[in-house]
């Protein structure tokens, strides 16, 4: 238990950082996971050489969805949308920290999820 | 000493392996998942053995010691399983894999030979999917209507409504015995005296009551009842449809071949007799025995007895867990009428969570919509933490689940 | 020592506990009829107890430590069971009951959601009831003309006679890659390729294969694949629907309830993805991870060994059976076209009759029409018996099959 | 086995007693078990008084069900249809003095299951 809601992840989950919508913005998707109602919105403002320069999350959930989108945040801004294609399953779990169950890993991957098909459509997004 | 109501838990929990292992290292189990699955005694996993070890076979066309250890041993379950319920015949007890396939048969075996487009089904707003999404794909095939009871505030099923909902002529009523979420046990009596005198025939989803209290098919006064194994101690894999003969020699059958067959030429058939017509190919043989075995289990302690255990548990459970701050109970606040679940709610703590750090302390519950999405929406609910109990639990198992709950709340303060 | 083609047939007898009992006192069994189900190894017996006993949880939508290792366990299962038959990605693994249902599936998603009336489907005269009432009932339905291949007097298919029927403009060809009477094995790749050529897809019927030889499912050219773990050392009740992918995408659900779907609303849902889409309501998750461990104890022996070990009895079968004056065995006589199975009669005596003296001396075969009552109409007779081999069995059981055949022989002289 | 083929059972199986048609007949029916193939038909002969004086079974199927055809004959000549209406399954395990699993006890039942519906109508005959 201790593992699974490290401090870090209290953290972000009850301060999330680059929390709210931008309006305008460049890119903006959402999705939810309908087995928990997880929902995610992911707004991004990109520069002419598609670099993030603001980048936005709003939506609800359980502490591993919405900070594991707090830190997912953090992370790209300043990156290139050709950076994120790179991101995987396993960048998210080390930005947690833990391990997690099949169920759980839905709610972990929901943000990187909205990221990916919000940047590149649904092709992009391989579940695993 | 830890005897309630006549049963004495302890020797109860001997006889389930599962509650004597640990979740984590020094951590014990508190399994509080019945309503999802319950744990198996050591007598129907020994049935289960024995029958695949000595008396493997394939039933009713063999003649080979075995094939007939195999017959009698799966028929006997069968006669076990209708005496449990007070069918009349065992010839209405048909072998399905769940609830929800028993609920499909009825909606297409039954359904697309009664039903024409513009027929009415009436069901509630507490029903499993199990008995909305065979309606729904019924109701695009054959463009059949559906009307469905509301559900009040306090989980009970608003009955001035279903009588409204009467008035125009449904062909079918079918609703839930006691809801999966709010735990609220229906006036299922009431309600088929009602639709039979309206025309409409009873289906009722019994995978949370037949477990839990003693249910005659015939006193309830349905048509239809479906339930699962793997909720009263049996085996996955197996369920029943128990039907009236009449209607069940009525209607054409759904699975077609080996064993539901009298005779096969080329390009027809003729069915079997019943229950056979609706059993096709090799049936879950050895969890059909599992499952004879989880009745004698259960009959041997006593339905009564199983009933009123859980009525205390889940009284002093609905006492205890509402004195956690920033809970929501939801479903009748008066035990009565409803059966040992508690589905509910913490401020500020998403469900998911909370069964996370819950598993942390052994205790096992649900977190999510328990396949009740349409009631969570009623409510604005996007999921709900479901504590439920069984014949092995008892309240230092509600005293561990409050304990974790208070943990909960502080770490997420 | 007792080696065949590699395999030790003593020690694998010993892997089954029903091999080490006694029929009748003194009298040990003989099982020759895998046919109809096979017996089941003791690490088959042992993992469903293991799950039952400390692992055991509903599936897909639990947290707590026991759902996460079911579920894990059940997957694991399942894409153990895609790599066994080659399958691309396991999602099209679907679990279901047996054959049958699998069959039915089919015919209900597909069939129902691709076919209008006059469409065509092509069966065999050699298919097994449940591989014909499915398509009878769906052709009542729909008003879907069937076409059958002959099977010509050796037991083959009638490939002439296929060519034409394709002329036809089929929309599916449905066949079994086995026969479970004449062990005719089909030229599967053959038949596919000719029924792709034609427009048609093609289901197979591989209950009698998969577990006998290694089968390929995008090899052997197939869109669905039918079989059931009881037939192949697993335990009842769960068998596997294979499709291709983008067919299963396309196609309706067919069963409606929990796990099948994405969303559920009062008067609609959307389905899942793929496998859970065709999987609703609590799966037979003991029998699945039964089904996985079965798999990997065939896998642990090698199919290819297990196919030379079954060609080799047979062979010696079929001469030894040969020799008892008066019998007739229908089928193949080149046994590289025929599996481990043995359909025979015997002047004078009724097949029953045959079963039943066999059964005193310990040697179960099954008697009757094995569910093929068109094939055996076809060559004119009520009933045959059958004896059908598999790892466990070896020349002594065949031994004891030919000299209790001499004794019936003698009895009703 | 020496309990399940006594000699008696093959004796009357391989020399079936009252084995033929009768024409004309007063009352003709027959059946058969779809599992196993046996088929039996049995023709009688009645008096006024409804006495079976002449009565005869056809068919094909196993020993047990040919041999309780011919046994069943042997035991119904001289008995009225009254009579009938109280054979029960008892009787005709009496006759052939074993015990039956439950695939055989119907090839053994079938042409009591013809006789009686032959003599009362269907409503007669309860399986079991
Ligand atoms: C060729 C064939 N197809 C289908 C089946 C049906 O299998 P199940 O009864 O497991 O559905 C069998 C087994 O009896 C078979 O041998
Ligand atoms: C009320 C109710 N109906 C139907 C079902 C479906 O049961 P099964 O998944 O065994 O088909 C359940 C269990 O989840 C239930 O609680």
């Amino acid at each position: 238990m201790d593992d699974m809601y490290r401090e870090v992840i209290l953290d972000h989950y009850k301060n999330p950082r680059h929390n709210g919508e931008l309006d305008p913005a460049d890119i903006s998707y959402q999705d939810d996971n309908p087995l928990c109602g997880d929902m995610i919105r992911i707004d991004l403002r990109v520069d002419k050489d598609n670099k993030i320069i603001e980048c936005a999350f709003s939506g609800h959930g359980c502490a591993i969805s919405q900070a594991s989108a707090s830190m997912l945040m953090e992370d790209i801004k300043g990156k290139t949308l050709d950076d994120i294609k790179d991101y995987t399953r396993d960048d998210i779990l080390e930005m947690l920290g833990i391990e997690l169950g099949p169920v759980r890993l839905k709610c972990a991957m929901l943000s990187l999820k909205v990221l990916k098909v919000g940047a590149y459509g649904v092709q992009e997004w391989v579940e695993d | 000493m830890n005897i309630n109501n006549g049963i004495d838990i302890d020797v109860i929990k001997k006889d389930f392996p599962a509650l004597q292992r640990e979740v984590h290292p020094g951590v014990p189990l508190v399994y509080l998942d019945t309503t999802a699955t319950s744990q198996k005694p050591a007598a129907v996993l020994d049935s289960l053995n024995r029958y695949y070890s000595y008396h493997n076979a394939n039933v009713h066309r063999g003649i080979h010691t075995l094939a007939e250890e195999a017959t009698a041993a799966y028929e006997n379950s069968r006669k076990c399983i209708a005496s449990f319920i007070g069918a009349t015949s065992e010839k209405e007890v048909i072998f399905l894999r769940n609830t929800t396939e028993a609920i499909n048969l009825v909606a297409h075996a039954w359904g697309r030979s009664k039903l024409v487009a513009g027929d009415r089904v009436i069901l509630s707003e507490m029903e499993h999917h199990s008995n909305l999404v065979p309606w729904h794909i019924l109701s695009e095939a054959l463009g059949v209507e559906i009307d469905v009871i509301n559900v009040d505030d306090e989980g009970y099923l608003d009955m001035d409504h279903y009588v409204n909902l009467l008035n125009n002529g449904p062909k079918l009523v079918s609703v839930t015995h006691m809801s999966n979420v709010l735990g609220t046990v229906n006036p299922i009596k009431t309600i088929s005296t009602l639709a039979h005198d309206a025309g409409a025939i009873v289906m009722v989803d019994a995978a949370q009551s037949v477990p839990h209290m003693k249910v005659d098919v015939n006193e309830i006064g349905a048509d239809f009842v479906a339930f699962s194994a793997h909720k009263m101690c049996g085996p996955t894999g197996i369920g029943v449809l128990w039907g009236r003969r009449d209607i069940l020699e009525d209607i054409p059958p759904f699975l077609g071949g080996g064993d539901m067959i009298k005779r096969v030429y080329l390009r027809s058939f003729a069915p079997n007799d019943l229950p056979y017509k609706f059993e096709a190919g090799t049936p879950a043989i050895g969890e059909a025995i599992g499952f004879g075995e989880a009745v004698r289990y259960l009959d041997g302690i006593g339905m009564d007895k199983i009933w009123d255990h859980e009525q205390t548990l889940v009284k002093y459970a609905m006492e205890k867990v509402n004195q956690v701050p920033g809970v929501t109970i939801y479903g009748p606040s008066n035990s009565q009428y409803r059966g040992g679940v508690v589905a509910f709610t913490l401020d500020g703590v998403h469900p998911h969570d909370i069964a996370q750090v819950l598993d942390s302390d052994g205790v096992a519950v649900r977190a999510g919509h328990h396949c009740a999405m349409p009631l969570h929406e009623k409510y604005s609910l996007m999921a709900t933490a479901r504590a439920s109990f069984y014949i092995y639990n008892d309240v230092d198992d509600v005293d561990a689940l409050v304990d974790s709950l208070d943990k909960v709340r502080h770490m997420f303060k």
